[in-house]
């Protein structure tokens, strides 16, 4: 029901703007990467120490010197820049990268956001989604509306062991695109086909509709 | 004094059970390959690693906990490795997972004589427990405290017999700060360089850090998910 | 987005009365001789400024405080500026002396989002006095705070218009962590390079802190010692 | 009376172990460069930002861009390194640096050193001092045994405010080689024509005459 990953890519890509610096987490973030607007220019940073990320290589160009932080083999722009790894959260804690794009587990009506662990179950590890959600100045969560057993991932509060406080801005679903203000979600647009009980449904926690409420626009 | 090992045998002949260790590297890339493989001979036992990732099953930091070589591992995202993952639920391993910026800056600050230092990332989670917290300019900040290690084993790319490296793209990550880290620091490198062929102006581990370097032997750059157009 | 300028008149048009500005270099090497004339020339007044040494009397910093326009200087050796020394022992102008590591430092910690961080240098001198002092391992360490400042002004060899920078020689010191520090960072460089033409693997300042950039002018790099042998 | 500066400076070239990095103060230490034994090799360290460096340059060598910490042009040698400011206190902090030769106005009996600042009188600054005897692994001080007012500048305590406690290990003067343990001046050498009754006089703080005392040899 509603949008697929890569829409939802494509919808999260027209909140980028000229001269950004954007990190974008594994899964549905990274592929945003293909939908950037002709008419502006983003620098990608990938927190293992690359600023200018290019598209992933042609089959004769792989470097085993040259990944993202996801480990997939990738390119450099002209313009790019190579650090270490304290200079890379450097950047990311100074608040210097300006969008950062992650998925998520579950996120609360407060902006918390749980995305590295299920006691018992998952044992991966945060990696850097803690560094980046205590410190970026914007954070959109991409993710689906609803878990593979169908229930909310937008809660009042989140069940599992969270990875940031307050920090999350904007939630981009299969479902609709919400905002978060004063410990609410405010929905702001709704997928094509998708009503606004269908969401209300879906979202646990408390949502408000907004006045402005109108249809995602996918160009 | 000479600084120049033959090879990764002669390099850790020291390092003794229940040692600390640093290993450089993000995923599979930029580890110190030969180290790691001259550990797993050497047999060390309980063993405490800080490295970003745990290496795959079979390669990487993977290969020393098959061996059951590490008692301890501190990492960020240890998601790649199935017999960590094994070993983590059964209770045989024992794992301080911590945010990767944290992770680096711990290694940073035991290179650079700063004991500790405030950062936001974590607060509010259960990384602060049992951690002081203070605020500066209204905002909350843990505490967190330099490593300490006997080792750091480095692996950069290019180096001379006085310890001065440069590391080659994205394989840099940890290395530098975990060069600086080690009580004593060991560094394999693909290129043994004359003294004085490295621009001053573009050296990346001035010879300082560097306890120990040798040439590396037969490098495998093993890539976890070869990824193209 | 466009951070290239013309010239260092237009580069620091919102420079305003009150505000703190960093400035790079160490002696007169390296320090941003286009800004600093600029900012003469705008007249300025009441300007805290951080910088490592205070210029000569008629140069570099000098020309600042020779204009008045310095109400406070927080630097680690001021000792080659005579007009400095008058107007300190006058009365005229505050100084805040800090050791050169803790200064490079909190520099460093601006830009990192690393509020405040435990060194040892100072513990049982003045500097210590009012400060938190705290045991690690049963040494002493004080706690130092972050900077925090309006605009940073930096000198670089080489750059692009996207902001990355290289350095030159010992010209670089203080530049590179003032350049992560600034609220808006403003950088003149003896060449603008085209972008794609620096190796992103010896980059020392990259685009994500630089806000302006232009290409400087007339660089008389006056040399405080001309010694030779 | 004693050694001269020069002599004062080649003494303490004795102290050099092979493959030490060293941190010369101003002054008497900058000397010590010109006295390196040849059968050993020691590397540089200016806190400005430089590993390795070399003699002060040819006439037709000088570049504006290469200074040391007293900020006189200088040159590098092969091996050399450069780095700004925060990486070069990192190495002097993380105790990098095996032996550091500072200048000093006063020096106590416990080893406190005052090299900074006279109250309403002289106000330069501690420059990188403060870190350097904070850090350093070995502190010689290389001075001139008393002031130009002819008083002892090892006290048993310092009048001046200090730069670090406890840190400095020996003092080399134009008298004496005198090291410092447990709260005492320990007379070990001293200068060729001067007598162990001249330094006591010139020495205010508690000085104990090692058994194995013995005249400095300057070969």
């Amino acid at each position: 029901m509603g949008l697929n990953k890569f829409q939802i890519a494509q919808r999260i890509s027209q909140e980028l703007n000229d001269g950004d610096y954007v990190n974008l987490g594994i899964g549905i973030p990274t592929l945003i990467a293909n939908y950037i607007p002709n008419n502006i220019s983003v620098i990608m940073q990938s927190e293992n120490g690359l600023l200018g990320m290019g598209p992933f290589p042609k089959r004769e160009d792989v470097d085993p010197d040259l990944i993202n932080a996801g480990k997939e083999t990738i390119t450099t722009l002209d313009g790019s820049s190579i650090f270490n790894s304290s200079e890379s959260f450097a950047m990311i804690r100074g608040g210097r990268v300006n969008l950062t794009v992650l998925g998520a587990m579950e996120v609360s009506q407060a902006g918390d956001i749980a995305n590295w662990k299920i006691p018992g179950k998952m044992v991966k590890g945060m990696g850097g989604a803690m560094d980046l959600v205590a410190s970026a100045k914007n954070i959109i969560v991409a993710m689906m509306h609803t878990n593979k057993k169908g229930e909310s991932k937008l809660l009042k509060k989140c069940s599992l062991p969270i990875t940031g406080i307050n920090c999350v801005k904007k939630i981009v679903t299969n479902l609709a695109v919400i905002d978060i203000e004063n410990n609410n979600f405010i929905l702001k647009e709704y997928a094509p086909g998708v009503s606004v009980e269908e969401i209300k449904n879906a979202t646990e926690g408390d949502l408000i509709i907004a006045d402005s409420i109108s249809e995602m626009c996918l160009q | 004094m000479n600084k120049l090992y033959n090879n990764a045998h002669e390099a850790i002949i020291d390092v003794k059970d229940n040692n600390t260790i640093m290993l450089g590297g993000f995923g599979l890339c930029g580890i110190p390959e030969n180290l790691i493989q001259a550990l797993v001979k050497k047999g060390t036992k309980n063993l405490t690693c800080i490295s970003n990732n745990a290496g795959v099953d079979d390669f990487g930091i993977g290969l020393l906990l098959k061996t059951r070589q590490v008692k301890k591992m501190i990492s960020s995202y240890v998601g790649e490795n199935s017999e960590f993952e094994r070993q983590l639920l059964n209770g045989e391993l024992e794992v301080d997972l911590i945010p990767q910026g944290t992770l680096a800056e711990r290694c940073r600050a035991a290179g650079a004589g700063i004991p500790a230092f405030y950062t936001p990332a974590g607060v509010g989670t259960e990384i602060a427990k049992n951690k002081e917290i203070k605020l500066f300019n209204g905002k909350e900040y843990i505490l967190e405290l330099a490593f300490q290690s006997d080792f750091a084993f480095i692996k950069a790319w290019k180096g001379d017999a006085l310890g001065n490296l440069i590391y080659k793209g994205t394989a840099r990550n940890f290395n530098p700060m975990m060069a600086t880290a080690g009580k004593i620091t060991i560094v394999e490198v693909e290129e043994l360089v004359p003294i004085g062929s490295l621009d001053p102006n573009i050296i990346h581990t001035p010879s300082i850090y560097v306890d120990r370097i040798f040439e590396g032997k037969n490098y495998e750059k093993r890539i976890e998910k070869i990824t193209t157009q």
